[in-house]
């Protein structure tokens, strides 16, 4: 039975974060029902609003940008300029009221603005506190600043990725939203240590940590046999066929990995017994793997006459496991994704109509909701600072004024 | 001892390879008990991957199960057998979370949907990790993580900046995308898991390993919907990021903002071509990346990756070397971090493995063998289930553990 | 250190269970060189079958295989696959002699037919052990440990002397008869090895497990054609009398065949009147009226302990027996002065005791010298030393679920 | 080329009943020249023995020598000489034999051939690369070695009767020659690496065979279980540890029974198949192996009321179809109206002298190459004086009518 009650419900979350790592994490919190409280100033806006790290757009002004949108759905916004004294104590006593905060500024900043958990576990001895950086927040290299790319190249994984011969690839926003999730799977814990034990704690987040974790079975392989592999396009140590292969189109591509015998054969019987398909040195996973250049030349002289839909049909028919590589285009018209409603309108008060992504997880009982566009600037200055800490209109105005609340 | 944050938390995992057992990975090594179905006789098909220590392929020296296998319990069982059906169910009213990643046919075959789960274990989380979901025309389609990571939109965005659109879009050698599924299914079932401390709702999570990952390349696949911009490998998916070959190697720049840039040039001893106009703002720099990435590669030549790396931090320029497997595992923030850690293992001996990203200053990340192959079979069916000595042996002779 | 009888002698072992590993673990425990293939995965059934140590069901724990496979180098193989394949054809070359219990069909689906083999290593003693044999209506017939000695008709007449024909008739006790056809492969075998060292010509010997066990009861059955007599368990399958005579403490066997023997067992009675019957003097006599003797008997032994009643005939030359039962065997100081129980040191089972062998050699004694194999335990060993695959090609193999 | 492979060897049988003799045979079977000596003083008991055939047979002792049928199934492809080895002359006769020999073969009781000179420390001194193999109940050495035994005998103390049985009925040794052809297997087993290490080392050696031994190994899987976990395992009739349905079942018929095992759930599901799936077949408690063999007794009965509604011959044949392992109990009269035996030729016929014509089994293995055969019937007693004394041994007739005048030759 669905009710619009969601897991998070109940808690609050005081967001001190910008750009992508850090608002990723409250996202997913919000998304679950959190009350996420973004903490903004003038001084120091979220360079989200202002442009966009991929197309290098820039919005006309601070609430067009559909990036910030994707980035801050159910989010409340206010403004403090957390270089003045007041806004600091304003800051605190939203901490009294919540039971997470996170921030992902460079290490030791919150602590020098009186902000760190130390300072925040005195007036909220329970809070769950995050803080997330490049590498760290000890360690020789804690005051180092990084971006996704950054937190690629230092885990390794920049090194695994690209053609065999080419340069490394450092991916994209991805790897922020990994470190991202990994974030809110540790609060998430922390909660839930929290509700047994009624206990709070501070999390110190190393991205680039969050990055290497995905391949320690690679660094293993070093810690074992002092092996450093290499990037080597789609291919893979054991399967083969394993790789995208050209189909009929302008730039349409498809992935097959076949991993036993049996599904070779599937395979071979579904594109028509061709004679090269019988050949003695691609009958077992050992022979196909030792000519898997050949085999992918051979394949590629098969895909390149069918659309990559109809060799997904045709192989998936067989049991081979055969996926175009989708572009995000592709992806928008796809039947399935469609039937699963992965993506969501929401109508933005600037923007008119926004595509966002729906929750990737479906939960039966307590699902994961969008319910509202990213906040506009500032949107909830009298909420939170009126209804939340109790004060009067004159004295929100005055800290306008004084440019506390800025 | 230090406490733990999921003690006392329940989880029987019927998964194998990646994305399901990585997700079970990261409640066993933050406390939770957690229960491994393996098949009898070979058990997870990691124990059959590389790499191996000291290359000797032996299913209990797979350094793949190793790590995703840490702190788990062991046992082998087969569930299509009637006995296997009623041990497994057993095992289900046991846990607090069931994570699965069986097609969902064999699934409703074995009688093991949601439902009839439910009816067993109201208070049950279940969590199913498959390529497409539980619903869709796709939902019985074969995947591999290759499949996956193009399925999900994210190969066709690599590599980014390539020239030769001739060749084929990529993922990354390793399994770090169906990691990521299970970080993410991981995140959704300990979500699920708060409020049944006080309410004891049980709920089912359908992930589809496709939408985990599309929700990672989210901002660049929304580009479409939003602008009508198709994101490719044609372009660099960051504007104001290029790598440039250098002295030792390869270096990640960034110029994104006006600090950013002032830190490159000072990073450069200030050259004078970074006062040409085209570089004053941010706008005319991404236009212009070509001509910088063609000023700074001389420069680069003479300079190893750490020299740029140290002086370019240190003056505000987030530059970043693209180290190798080995110079990540020997990086000295990772050591002054304990990242690695050693475990010891009855049959692999002692090993250092990454453990975790994050620092839980109350409830730590800590470290625990895998399992060898029905290493807890006695534990769990004897002690647990209170099966006799006698009945295991005979079992064990059935096929059925 | 003593010689070994078949030293340098080449096996190579596609067998699995009792009967193929029985046979090959004999050639072994005199010096040949076994290597035993076993499936990825699993390994030999004989893995999951008890006894286990401490009830454990582990498959390095188990009783059975370890006995079975002592002294062998143990690989794991899927011949099935096409580099699989290749890699048994060269193991064919440096073999002597290949013991295999596949089906008939399975061997030719994947082309190990004798006449392929037979090309490649010419000199090839390729012992084929099946249920029926490789030729013939039941050629692909499928029959476990309990169909062979009723299909040899050792079944039909056990229990002998049985009270009661409506019972059921029944097979040796655990794998006995197992065991009986791996020894008749294994004499075929080495005989066919006698043949090769005089000739250097290799052959195909076709072990019908069936037959093996029906040589046991050549007499008994040979008996309806040449006697018209058709034995059962019931009537005429032995002349020793029936069901063994209950004593005190168990039971024993009498078997006053010969008339000499006969009296002597008379005196250890004590002469009772009913034993004074000149019916009872002859063979046939005490054969006709065996009935009404073995009553008698049964009488007398219930007034007696077994150790008595053995050690007292034995002891006046009327072959007697104990029913010995597992640790009446183990505690047998005549087993413990002939040297029969030899302990063997397995990695996860530690010391166990296990048979010396056949007989004591003088000069080629019996050697457990190595404890059965852990599964792949010898992977290394063979693939890069002997057939010399690169470590990398291993790791490659290992996941293409070749070895 | 079909070459005998024992062609050139020759083996002296200083034996009696069942262990020595087919100890030679199976030597015989390919080609060894085997020279049984006997006397008319000690003669092998097998020959007196006889039985009055039919459908109710009653032993009975045989006044010709050459008229017991189990002596020629047990003596095929043999010479017979006679040798009363009382007498110092015959044993010097034998020795002379001995030189020209390769192996010897005794089962007498421990000792007797020594104590007549016979031992191997006295042939070895005649012929130095001996293989000289004594085989007896509970060996040559040790406390017991003066005991002697039949096979129930050796069967029981090596623990075999203990395991074989009726679950409620009392131990079942092992019935006629089974396991003394056993033994004889085992010792042509040890005779044969003996030639093959002689064959490269040029040394012979004696082989000491304890009967009961040879059983003990053959059933130590269930004695494991005691030196493993203290368990001692005991009878339990056609049973097996795991598998289930796993017994004989009656059929149509006089005495006719199936016996039927089934070892996994495919083999479950087509047997269920092949039997018209019965609704009980269908029901839980038989679903897998574990279940099936806890619930073993109901499984049995319900199988039985099907088999008993068909012919032994049609439930094989029906079961062997759907891949379900089922053979029926073979009665003596089966083997000679079975298929597949006809055609794999297990049996032969000889023309014997005396008795006329006898059908013998053949040897149980085919080589391709060098196949064993039957060549003759059992040598009557002392058909060979001539060939072995005369030819053999180079002496002339008079010489050899004296010795027979003076009951060495006897």
């Amino acid at each position: 039975m669905e009710t619009n009650k969601r897991p998070l419900d109940g808690i609050r979350v005081i967001d001190f974060s910008q750009v992508w790592a850090g608002p990723y994490a409250t996202l997913l919190l919000a998304l679950m029902g959190a009350e996420v409280i973004k903490v903004e100033s003038r001084k120091r806006i979220d360079g989200s609003r202002l442009s966009s790290l991929t197309t290098g757009q820039r919005f006309s002004g601070f609430d067009s940008s559909t990036v910030y949108n994707e980035l801050n759905l159910n989010k409340m916004d206010i403004c403090l300029d957390l270089g003045q004294p007041k806004a600091i104590e304003l800051a605190k006593r939203l901490v009294t009221i919540s039971d997470v905060a996170l921030q992902n500024f460079r290490p030791g900043v919150m602590d020098r603005l009186g902000l760190g958990y130390e300072a925040l576990s005195e007036v909220k001895p329970n809070i769950i506190y995050l803080s997330s950086s490049a590498c760290g927040s000890t360690g020789p290299e804690r005051a180092y600043a990084g971006y996704a790319p950054g937190f690629a190249s230092l885990s390794g994984l920049a090194s695994l990725t690209g053609y065999s011969d080419g340069p490394p690839f450092t991916m994209g926003g991805r790897i922020d939203l990994i470190s991202a999730t990994t974030s809110a799977f540790a609060i998430v814990a922390a909660l839930n240590y929290r509700a047994r034990t009624g206990e709070g704690q501070y999390i110190d987040l190393s991205s680039s940590e969050s990055i290497s974790v995905t391949i320690g079975d690679v660094l293993m392989d070093y810690t074992m046999n002092r092996r450093s592999r290499r990037r080597d396009g789609n291919h893979d140590e054991v399967m083969a066929p394993h790789n995208c292969y050209r189909c009929k189109g302008e730039d349409d591509w498809i992935s097959i990995a076949i991993s036993n015998d049996e599904e070779w054969r599937a395979f071979v019987n579904a594109i028509g017994n061709l004679d090269w398909a019988r050949d003695e040195k691609f009958q077992d996973a050992f022979s196909r793997k030792q000519n898997e250049d050949e085999l992918d030349r051979l394949i590629s002289q098969w895909t390149i006459n069918h659309t990559k839909y109809e060799v997904m049909d045709m192989l998936q028919k067989a049991g081979v496991a055969a996926v175009p590589s989708f572009s995000s285009e592709d992806l928008f018209n796809d039947p399935h994704l469609k039937e699963r409603g992965f993506a969501t309108e929401l109508e933005h008060p600037i923007m008119g109509k926004t595509t966002v992504l729906s929750p990737p997880w479906k939960l039966s009982a307590t699902p994961a909701r969008i319910t509202r566009h990213a906040p506009l600037f500032g949107e909830h200055n009298n909420y939170v600072f009126g209804e939340l800490l109790g004060m009067s209109q004159e004295e929100i105005e005055t800290l306008m004024e004084e440019e506390v609340i800025h | 001892m230090s406490e733990k944050a999921l003690e006392g938390t329940k989880v029987l995992e019927y998964a194998s390879f990646i994305s399901g057992p990585y997700c079970s990975k990261l409640l066993a090594d933050l406390g939770a008990e957690v229960i491994k179905i393996e098949r009898t006789g070979v058990g997870d098909e990691a124990r059959r991957r590389g790499p191996f220590l000291g290359d000797i392929p032996h299913p209990e020296r797979s350094g793949l199960f190793l790590y995703l296998n840490t702190n788990k319990k062991g046992i082998t069982l087969d569930p299509e057998t009637q006995t296997g059906r009623k041990i497994f169910l057993e095992l289900v009213r046991w846990a607090d979370i069931l994570i699965e990643d069986k097609p969902p046919k064999e699934m409703e075959e074995l009688g093991f949907t949601y439902d009839k789960l439910k009816e067993i274990n109201p208070q049950l989380i279940m969590t199913s990790i498959t390529p497409f979901g539980q619903t869709g025309p796709y939902r019985d389609y074969k995947a591999y993580p290759l499949n996956v990571v193009h399925g999900a939109g994210s190969g066709y965005l690599a590599p980014g900046g390539s020239q030769n659109l001739e060749r084929e879009p990529v993922k990354s050698t390793s399994f770090s995308d169906d990691a990521a599924c299970g970080i993410s299914a991981a995140f959704a079932t300990i979500c699920a898991l708060l409020p049944r401390w006080s309410t004891g709702v049980g709920q089912y999570i359908d992930v589809s390993k496709q939408e985990a990952l599309m929700a990672m390349d989210q901002v660049e696949l929304c580009q479409y919907p939003n602008e009508g911009k198709v994101a490719s490998r044609k372009v660099d998916p960051r504007m104001a990021i290029r790598v440039t070959p250098c002295k030792d190697g390869d270096m990640m720049i960034i110029a994104m903002d006006d600090r950013q840039w002032k830190g490159l040039v000072s990073m450069m001893d200030e050259p004078e071509w970074t006062k040409d106009e085209i570089f004053k703002d941010i706008l005319s720099r991404m236009q212009h990346m070509g001509e910088m990435l063609k000023n700074v590669a001389p420069w680069a030549m003479q300079h190893t990756r750490d020299e740029m790396y140290h002086t370019g931090q240190e003056r505000g320029a987030p530059v970043a070397p693209i180290r190798s497997i080995e110079e990540a595992a020997n990086w000295q923030q990772f050591k002054e971090r304990d990242f690695f850690v050693e475990i010891d293992h009855p049959k692999a001996g002692r090993i250092s493995y990454p453990s975790a990203p994050y620092k839980l200053s109350k409830t730590p990340w800590e470290g625990g063998a895998a399992p060898l192959l029905g290493q807890h079979n006695e534990e769990v069916y004897s002690t647990l289930l209170g099966y006799s000595k006698e009945d295991i042996v005979m079992m064990r002779e059935a096929g059925v553990i | 250190m003593a010689d070994k009888a078949l030293e340098g002698v080449k096996v190579l072992e596609y067998a699995s269970f009792v009967t193929g590993p029985y046979c090959s673990k004999l050639l072994a425990d005199l010096g040949a060189e076994v290597i035993k293939i076993e499936r990825p995965g699993g390994g030999d059934e004989a893995r999951c079958r008890g006894p286990f140590l401490n009830d454990i069901p582990h498959p390095e724990r188990s009783g059975l295989f370890l006995y079975l496979n002592t002294n062998k180098l143990g690989i794991t193989l899927d011949p099935e696959t096409q580099t699989g394949k290749k890699i048994f054809l060269e193991l064919l070359k440096w073999a002597d002699i290949l013991i295999e219990d596949k089906p008939p069909r399975e061997m030719e689906g994947i082309g190990l037919t004798y006449d392929k083999l037979k090309e490649i290593n010419p000199q090839l003693i390729m012992t084929s052990i099946t249920p029926f044999g490789q030729f013939g209506p039941y050629q692909d017939y499928k029959a476990y440990n309990l169909n062979i000695p009723h299909g040899a008709g050792g079944g039909y007449l056990t229990p002998g002397g049985s009270p009661n024909a409506e019972r059921e008739p029944l097979k040796g006790g655990g794998f006995f008869d197992d065991h009986i056809a791996g020894l008749s492969a294994a004499t075929v075998t080495v005989i066919a090895f006698y043949h090769r060292i005089k000739t250097g010509s290799g052959q195909h010997v076709d072990v019908s497990k069936q037959e093996a066990l029906m040589a046991l009861n050549r007499t008994e059955i040979t008996n309806y054609p040449n006697m018209d007599t058709i034995a059962t368990r019931v009537v005429g399958s032995s002349a020793l009398g029936r069901r063994p005579p209950p004593c005190q403490n168990g039971y024993v066997q009498i078997a006053a065949l010969l008339d000499w023997h006969w009296v002597s067992f008379k005196e250890f009675m004590g002469n009772p009147r009913w034993a004074q019957d000149t019916k009872f003097d002859t063979l046939d006599g005490r054969s006709e009226y065996g009935n009404e003797m073995n009553d008698n008997i049964e009488e007398w032994t219930r007034g007696h302990t077994k150790e008595e009643i053995f050690h007292g005939l034995q002891g006046r030359g009327v072959p007697t027996a104990m029913i010995c039962n597992a640790a009446e065997v183990m505690s047998s100081p005549q087993y413990e002065e002939r040297g029969f129980f030899v302990e063997v040191e397995h990695p996860e089972m530690g010391k166990v005791v296990c048979p010396r062998g056949l007989g004591i050699l003088s000069r080629t004694p019996w050697a457990l010298e190595h404890p059965a194999p852990l599964l792949g335990q010898h992977n290394r060993e063979v693939y890069t030393r002997l057939l010399g695959y690169t470590r990398e090609d291993m790791v490659r193999m290992r996941e293409a679920g070749v070895i | 080329m079909t070459g005998r492979v024992l062609e050139g060897i020759r083996a002296v049988e200083f034996g009696q009943f069942y262990v020595g003799p087919y100890t030679s045979e199976a030597l015989a079977y390919f080609g060894a020249e085997v020279i049984k000596v006997e006397s008319i003083r000690r003669p092998d008991p097998t020959r007196w023995f006889g039985s009055t055939g039919g459908p109710d047979p009653k032993i009975i002792i045989l006044t010709d020598p050459n008229k017991s049928v189990g002596f020629n199934e047990l003596n095929l492809n043999k010479l017979s000489v006679n040798l009363d080895l009382t007498k110092p002359k015959a044993v010097e006769l034998a020795k002379k034999i001995a030189e020209v020999s390769d192996v010897i073969v005794e089962n007498n009781r421990p000792g007797v051939l020594d104590r007549l000179g016979l031992s191997y420390e006295a042939i070895r001194e005649v012929k130095p690369d001996i293989i000289y193999l004594s085989a007896s109940c509970r060996g040559s050495t040790g406390p017991e070695r003066n005991y002697a035994g039949f096979a129930p005998i050796f069967g029981s103390l090596g623990g075999l009767s203990e395991i074989t049985g009726y679950a409620d009925g009392p131990p079942a040794p092992p019935i006629g020659g089974r396991t003394d052809i056993v033994c004889g297997t085992a010792n042509a087993f040890s005779i044969i690496t003996a030639l093959i290490h002689r064959e490269m080392t040029g040394k012979g050696q004696y082989i000491d065979n304890s009967d009961s031994e040879v059983i003990s190994c053959l059933v130590w899987d269930t004695i494991m279980d005691y030196n493993l976990n203290g368990r001692i395992q005991t009878r339990r009739g056609n049973k097996d540890d795991i598998f289930a349905p796993h017994d004989c079942y009656r059929c149509k018929g006089e005495d006719d029974w199936i016996s039927i095992a089934i070892s996994n759930d495919e083999e479950w599901r087509a047997f269920a198949g092949a039997i018209g799936n019965p609704d009980w077949a269908k029901e839980e408690r038989f679903q897998d192996a574990y279940l099936r063999k806890k619930n073993e007794e109901e499984l049995d009965r319900l199988i039985s009321q099907w088999t008993i509604s068909h012919t032994k011959y049609e439930v094989m044949d029906i079961l062997q179809k759907a891949g379900v392992a089922a053979v029926h109990s073979f009665s003596s009269k089966d083997f000679f109206s079975d298929p597949h035996l006809k055609e794999r030729g297990a049996f032969t016929e000889v023309e014997h002298p005396v008795i006329g014509r006898l059908t013998v089994m053949n040897p149980p293995w085919k080589l391709s190459a060098t196949p064993a055969e039957i060549v003759r019937h059992a040598p009557l007693f002392g058909e060979h004086n001539n060939y072995v004394f005369g030819e053999l041994l180079g002496m002339s007739q008079e010489e050899i009518k004296a010795l027979m005048d003076e009951q060495v030759i006897y």
